[in-house]
């Protein structure tokens, strides 16, 4: 955090050593021009553009650390000659017919094009024929392509999953005679680009990721795009309507671009979904889940009727989902004040309890970490979350750290994902036992934990699961010999020093933590783990869903808090819907159910659904204004991109006698003891600064309480042995809503790893009934999933043709089942 | 009228510059100007040229219905899209330039992917009732494609007549006949516009 | 006969026309009743074989005063009933019967006592407009100077008032002109 | 029994007078079209019978049958008489004006004017200032703003040049000592050399510009110039309520013909081998001719310059004129 000043254009910046410099001549609202560079990725040094004349010698900002005194002049004549010669250099052969291409009017090629001034080329060379390839949701078209590879870095250091990398052009090389008519620079960005296209990494056919997309929205050129956008619209004829995904916990700033639906229909419709490709990457659903909307002709007055009729006379429970917005949320929650209706939300109501354990031993409100701090530290902990499904963005942001903050981290999860460990040599996958994570937490304590600040209890209860043996090891050791060496031919005596290595018997003490054991762990984890924190500084735990629901959650919840206390961890407790962090903060919500149920997007006697069906139809998140709670603690705004012709829960409060005009204006009414600030809707931001600020909404306000150190030791829990079932979704779906997008919907199955199909030889497309000891039955297709492994399949609940509840009873993911094979039909 | 008569900008000898009278002052001013105006015999002129012109009796009427006015190439009316004279195949690439700069916005296109997978122009129509026939649509598109045609009787039964692709497009048989015109109007490339192009990045 | 018969429409068309001129609460109906009625008053000129004083009659008064009448009107909404507030109709019902009356009387009671004589006979073969001329320049020569001399007083001091405001409005457009000649 | 022979033939003559001028007036309306079209380069209408000569038949049948709007806030009855005013007073002004010399037909001597008054131009000139009640009327009860404007004007500018009119007309009554238009016709019977506009010039233009005020025709057609008041009293009449006004303004046109005809031109004094009448036909429509000329070649006049040209130029001229006719007499 050394903060020094250096000079662009003669503007005196501040800085920290180390930081690139193009990062802060951004964050100085000064231009320097950059087609490869993505903010939070690595440098590619592919578009060279960035030069800058840094103390008289020319630089790349984009790789250039910042140091005390530096001198930097982004513009001079000959960086400007070189600049345009590199933009001409790129416009060889790249096709003029920006008419039909999909990025026309925001590509940078177009847009440096103009600034540089090309306006003639002087350069001319034989095409390579370059097919376009249609890799599933995404479309690559090789010949708009500038291989700026800024979808491989992203791909790389953002995603975490490599995908994609540059391979042969297989054109002929560039002739030698060019380099005398070419700049420098530029001669060398075309050697590259001649050379060069993006392919595949495996060298598959079609792409084999988890098709986030997040290439194609950062693709400077129309090469990369959505195969479903691809030539539906120009991009200047779509408005951007700025909103937070509504699909995941992460909240991430996305844009709906929308336009008439065609030129008989003037009804709005969303065509894609863009995003601030530089500082909030997407998931899939986010990016291909837009169309989730609710599409009702007209107000259904008697269905509005019957609804409000049923909520004063019949209703005592209300029961909904956690999709959301705090606003019906406050709605709710001022409804049971009024008439005192049961609110519940099991999943919710699991993380307030969650939360409410954490903060006894915490002594915060809320937690400490969020993906900023995340994405800032080098030792990343991720335990009881499929996080790649569970919370992409997560998996990114812990990604990220390890890959540009030189870090590490710590995977731990019963079921394993290739994925994941891909992210790094440095990411240790721990594949535990189902059901180890308070003995997880133990561990993390154990390991982490300031021994001199945690209460003396703890420190003894801890010290119960070490053994201490001696052990007799052979170790090589390396020694240095001093040798004189006698050279013939000069007669000089030399000391030559030789490294002679030899076996030596050693007996040291071996530390055994019968906690690894518990968890099922390597013996030599620990050793790993020491290993891996060589040089670390900065610590984030986060922390998911598995826990919410387990059998022992109060108790990690509070052994969480004192992690939270006792170690230098920032935590992330993931929210495991969209607004389960606002809901379980607004609302009050109840174990009980009463006899008669509204159900909000869920099941119930009377049910307003957004989905489509149910008594009377309400507005999907992407037809309402509100605002959400996301994983960073902050309340997010969302717009409606599409209008809603029905009612509003708005409209029936309003019906019961809670009087307010729109839904938003509840946003200054959010509770204040819970760290909501008395903030109107239109007056929240949500944007993106220059330097990567996200100013979005506002923070929620964490309160200090009192806390305790009351902990129970370590219960063991004993799964049933037998075939296992862990409810999760695959990872481009979070529920129903992004099942009704066009792009994602499909029909769930049973999702295995090839081991499994190969344990148990069965093929993906077979039938499976599963059975539970409770007599629940279901009949279900297996789905080969590539991106998993080990012997337990997941079963996903965002297909409301296939009922998991009966599995799930608890809300814990884990379920034995009864697995038996039926021959396929 | 020659494309080559358009360029000669200079229209110097054609305008006659006018000095305004003078304002009068006073009243006695204004009676002389009144006096003078009235005894020149300026208002005898007017009526000499009228008289003049009917007994020359040189008529222009044009019996509209029966007989019709040959429009000028740069005249802007309904418009038309036109076909390629190698394929037959519509020129318009859907690149939407006309629907970006229309000042009316009265011009909305659908497009998508064919089955060549190249971007096609399903539906495109513009709103006659909004246009104001300004002609930039004409004149930003890259391809010639959206041209003004000469057909100004734009009387129908309905308002969506004229304004879709159908309505636009040259007809197939028409275009087999042989009867599609090149454009020459408004738009149109100039005589010498190889001279004025630079070499493009696609010249090899 | 005709006469007598034109004498009786042109007496009940009169009487009518006047009648609407009093009862109508609308401007408008007023006025053109008025006008109307004056015209059928110089019917009974025409019929007394004094033409001039016919052609006179409609000429000064429903061509000339009428019209000023009119103009006048132009600046109310004539289109929209006059909203009358009598405090007392009594009053002016008693008046207005009392004033009639007296007028009748004061026309009438000459006629019973039958003593009527023009004192200016007309004379045969001598014209409507000399006889006219002749009174005018012989007995009332001085009343007609003076009201001449008044007219002419009226005159002056009108065009005084109007062309006031005249000079103004050709300075207001002097500096028009050089605005806009800066502007160019 | 005379007298009831007097009234059969006046009543047979104003039949006559209000059919013929009427018809005129349509036919007039043809003559008119044509003849702009011809000073326009155009050919006018063509299409309804030879060289559209049906056209004022067509005209005729769409006044008819056109449906008569009356505005809702209008004031009903005035709304509805004005148009019949305008029409009247236009063909009674006709009464007094002699317009051919008297003729024998069937033994029977024939005047042909309806009422030979000894005040004839007086009464014509006072029956036509009767004619601004049409357009005051029309424009004060339409309840529309431009139809107000269109009063507003009318009123003003036939007022003003009713007096620069009467004025100039005085100088030439002076000379012969009659209002008669009958004297005034035999004043002039010598010949060319006779005629009025020889003596009095000045006296003649002015009561011919005073003239085309009072038809309302260019340039002085203020009262309904589309560019400024749309079409002034007349915005809102349609159909024959409108066809009215029209005839009104081609009888009023007939009659100032007449009158300069019969009062500077010399009349119906025959010429040479021509007769009277036939002389009378060609200056009548040399007249009408001159009122569809000065359309097409003259600019309209704005209205306060119209008002100045009336006060500042043309009645101080009139007065001259009568002041010098007065001294030169005595």
């Amino acid at each position: 955090m050394n903060d020094i000043t250096i000079t662009i254009d003669g503007k005196a910046c501040l800085a920290k050593e180390g930081e690139y410099v193009l990062g802060v001549a951004r964050r100085n609202n000064i231009f320097i021009p950059a087609l490869c560079y993505v903010t939070n990725c690595s440098p590619t040094l592919a578009c060279r553009l960035c030069l800058v004349d840094i103390d008289g010698k020319r630089a790349y900002s984009c790789n250039a650390r910042a140091k005390e005194g530096m001198n930097v002049i982004t513009k001079s004549e000959e960086i400007e000659k070189e600049r345009r010669a590199i933009m001409e250099i790129y416009d060889v052969n790249h096709p003029l017919e920006c008419g039909v291409c999909d990025q026309s009017g925001e590509c940078e090629l177009q847009n440096y094009t103009l600034h540089m001034g090309v306006d003639a080329q002087h350069h001319c060379i034989a095409d390579t024929h370059r097919p376009t390839k249609q890799w599933g949701r995404i479309h690559y078209d090789a010949s708009l392509c500038i291989v700026c590879e800024r979808c491989v870095t992203v791909c790389k250091d953002m995603i975490g999953e490599s995908a994609l990398k540059t391979v042969p052009r297989g054109g002929a090389e560039l002739d030698k005679a060019w380099k005398d008519k070419t700049e420098k620079d530029a001669y060398a960005m075309w050697n590259k680009l001649q050379k060069s296209i993006i392919g595949i990494a495996s060298g598959a056919e079609s792409l084999d990721c988890t098709q986030c997309g997040e290439c194609t929205a950062v693709c400077p050129v129309g090469a990369l795009v959505g195969s479903d956008f691809q030539y539906s619209s120009n991009a200047w004829e779509l408005k951007k309507i700025p909103a937070s995904n509504p699909h995941s916990s992460d909240c991430s700033l996305l844009f709906y671009d929308v336009k008439q639906t065609s030129i008989s229909n003037p009804e709005p419709k969303i065509y894609r979904v863009s995003s601030e490709h530089n500082y909030a990457p997407l998931h899939a659903a986010a990016r291909y889940g837009f169309d989730f909307q609710n599409e009702v002709t007209c107000k259904d007055e008697k269905a509005f009727e019957t609804v409000v009729e049923s909520l004063k006379t019949k209703v005592d429970t209300i029961a909904f989902e956690s999709y959301i917005t705090n606003e019906e949320a406050l709605i709710l929650q001022k409804l049971k004040e009024k008439y005192g209706y049961k609110l519940i939300n099991p999943e919710a109501k699991r993380y307030q309890e969650f939360l409410k354990h954490y903060a006894s031993t915490s002594g915060k409100s809320l937690y400490s970490g969020d993906l900023e701090r995340v994405r800032s530290s080098n030792f990343v902990v991720s335990f009881a979350s499929a996080i790649k499904t569970d919370s992409p963005n997560a998996g990114y942001a812990m990604n990220n750290a390890i890959g540009m903050n030189k870090g590490a981290g710590l995977y731990f999860h019963p079921i394993a994902d290739p994925v994941v460990s891909a992210y790094s040599k440095n990411l240790l996958s721990i594949t535990h036992k189902v059901g180890a994570e308070e003995a997880i937490a133990y561990f993390l304590l154990d390991l982490f934990g300031d021994k001199e600040a945690m209460p003396k209890a703890l420190i003894d209860y801890l010290a119960t699961f070490h053994t201490i043996e001696k052990k007799t090891i052979q170790e090589n050791i390396k020694e240095d010999v001093k040798e004189m060496v006698k050279d013939e031919e000069s007669g000089e005596e030399k000391e030559v020093i030789t490294s002679v290595s030899k076996v030596v018997e050693k007996e040291i003490e071996v530390d055994t933590n019968a906690l690894v054991s518990l968890i099922g762990a390597e013996e030599d984890v620990s050793d790993k783990i020491t290993k891996l924190l060589d040089k670390k500084d900065s610590f984030s735990l986060m922390v998911g869903e598995d826990v919410y629901a387990h059998p022992r959650a109060k108790n990690i919840a509070k052994l969480l808090g004192l992690i939270e206390r006792f170690t230098p961890f920032n935590i992330v407790i993931i929210p495991s819907r969209t607004n389960t962090l606002g809901v379980s903060l607004i609302c009050d919500l109840d174990e009980e159910k009463g006899n008669y149920i509204l159900g909000y997007n869920t099941k119930g006697d009377v049910t307003l659904s957004a989905l489509g069906k149910g008594d009377l139809a309400m507005p999907a998140l992407n037809q309402q204004e509100g605002t959400f709670t996301s994983m960073n603690k902050r309340v997010v705004p969302t717009n409606a991109a599409l209008p809603f012709k029905g009612y509003y829960l708005n409209d029936i409060a309003n019906a019961l006698g809670l009087e307010t005009e729109w839904t938003i204006d509840y946003t200054p009414l959010l509770p204040a003891q819970k760290g909501f600030k008395a903030q109107k809707f239109d007056d929240l931001p949500n944007q993106y600064e220059n330097d990567g600020r996200e100013n979005r909404g506002y923070l929620l306000e964490t309160q200090e309480l009192t806390c305790n150190d009351e902990v129970e030791p370590l219960e063991s829990f004993t799964c049933k042995e037998g075939d296992m079932v862990y409810l999760a979704n695959p990872v481009h779906q979070f529920s129903a809503f992004t099942n009704k997008a066009h792009q994602l919907n499909e029909a769930g199955a049973l999702y295995v790893s090839k081991d499994f199909l190969e344990a148990k030889n069965l093929k993906s497309g077979d039938m499976v009934t599963l059975e539970n000891d409770a007599g629940a039955k279901l009949v279900i297709a297996l789905k080969e999933e590539p991106m998993i492994g080990g012997m337990i399949p997941y079963l996903p609940d965002f297909d409301t043709k296939i009922d998991v509840t009966p599995f799930f009873k608890e809300g814990y993911r884990f379920a034995s089942v009864t697995m038996k094979g039926v021959a396929h039909v | 009228m020659t494309l080559n008569d358009f360029k000669k900008r200079d229209c110097s000898g054609d305008y006659i510059f006018f000095e305004g009278e003078k304002k009068s002052e006073n009243g006695w001013e204004a009676f002389q100007r009144v006096m003078k105006r009235t005894l020149k015999g300026e208002l005898f002129v007017g009526l000499w040229v009228v008289l003049r012109e009917m007994i020359r009796f040189d008529i222009h009427t044009l019996k509209y219905p029966a007989e019709k006015m040959e429009m000028g190439p740069r005249y802007r009316a309904i418009h038309r899209l036109l076909r390629l004279f190698e394929s037959g195949s519509e020129r318009c690439i859907g690149c939407g330039l006309c629907e970006k700069i229309c000042i009316a916005k009265c011009i909305r296109m659908e497009t998508r992917i064919d089955e060549k997978s190249r971007k096609e122009v399903s539906e495109y129509s513009i709103n006659f009732g909004r246009c104001i026939f300004c002609g930039y649509c004409a004149e930003v598109c890259p391809e010639l494609a959206i041209v003004h045609g000469v057909e100004y009787e734009n009387a129908s039964e309905q308002r969506a007549h004229f304004g879709l692709k159908e309505d636009m497009l040259t007809p197939l048989d028409t275009f087999r006949a042989k009867e599609q015109k090149e454009f020459s109007g408004f738009g149109a490339l100039s005589d010498h516009a190889d001279e004025t192009v630079k070499q493009t990045p696609l010249a090899y | 006969m005709y006469e007598t018969v034109a004498f009786y429409i042109f007496s009940i068309l009169t009487l009518g026309m006047f009648g609407i001129v009093v009862m109508s609460k609308n401007a408008l109906y007023a006025m053109s009743a008025l006008a109307g009625g004056m015209i059928f008053i110089s019917g009974f000129f025409f019929i007394l074989d004094a033409e001039f004083l016919g052609v006179v009659q409609i000429v000064v008064y429903s061509g000339a005063i009428m019209a000023l009448y009119a103009f006048g009107m132009m600046f109310f909404d004539t289109t929209r009933d006059v909203s009358e507030k009598m405090r007392s109709k009594k009053i002016a019902y008693t008046l207005s019967i009392l004033s009639a009356i007296l007028i009748v009387a004061i026309l009438c009671i000459p006629l019973v006592s039958e003593s009527i004589e023009a004192s200016y006979p007309a004379i045969e073969n001598v014209g409507n407009i000399q006889m006219v001329g002749l009174i005018l320049f012989t007995k009332y020569l001085v009343p007609f100077e003076l009201a001449a001399i008044m007219l002419l007083v009226a005159m002056i001091s009108g065009i005084v008032l109007a062309s006031k405001k005249m000079d103004e409005h050709l300075a207001i457009e002097e500096d028009e002109c050089e605005m806009l000649k800066e502007g160019k | 029994m005379f007298e009831t022979a007097v009234i059969v033939e006046t009543v047979v003559k104003a039949v006559i007078v209000v059919a013929v001028v009427a018809a005129m007036a349509g036919f007039a309306t043809f003559i008119e079209r044509k003849v702009l079209a011809f000073m326009q380069r155009r050919l006018g209408p063509m299409h309804v019978g030879p060289y559209g000569l049906l056209q004022l038949a067509a005209d005729g049948i769409k006044l008819f049958t056109k449906e008569d709007i009356i505005p809702q806030n209008a004031i009903k009855p005035i709304f509805m008489i004005a148009p019949v005013v305008a029409a009247t007073s236009a063909f009674v002004a006709m009464a007094a004006v002699p317009y051919f010399p008297e003729f024998t037909l069937f033994g029977y001597t024939i005047h042909p004017i309806i009422s030979d008054i000894n005040v004839a131009l007086l009464y014509v000139m006072g029956v036509a200032s009767v004619g601004i009640y049409g357009p005051l009327l029309a424009g004060m009860s339409s309840a529309n703003k431009w139809s107000l404007l269109g009063a507003a004007r009318a009123v003003v500018q036939m007022l003003s040049f009713e007096v620069v009119s009467g004025l100039s007309i005085l100088a030439p009554i002076m000379l012969i000592g009659s209002l008669s238009l009958i004297d005034i016709n035999d004043y002039q019977s010598g010949g060319i050399s006779n005629w009025l506009i020889w003596k009095q010039p000045l006296a003649f233009v002015l009561f011919a510009i005073a003239g085309f005020m009072e038809t309302n025709r260019a340039p002085f057609d203020t009262v309904e110039f589309e560019a400024e008041v749309v079409a002034g009293y007349a915005t809102e009449y349609s159909g024959m309520r409108w066809g009215l006004f029209f005839i009104g303004e081609y009888a009023n046109m007939i009659t100032i013909s007449v009158l300069v005809s019969i009062i500077f031109m010399g009349g119906y004094a025959p010429l040479g081998f021509i007769p009277g009448a036939v002389m009378m036909l060609l200056k009548v429509s040399f007249w009408i001719f001159l009122f569809l000329w000065v359309r097409a070649a003259w600019p309209h006049v704005r209205p306060d310059q119209l008002m100045w040209v009336c006060w500042k130029v043309m009645m101080p001229l009139a007065v001259v004129n009568i002041l010098i006719t007065g001294f030169v007499l005595i």
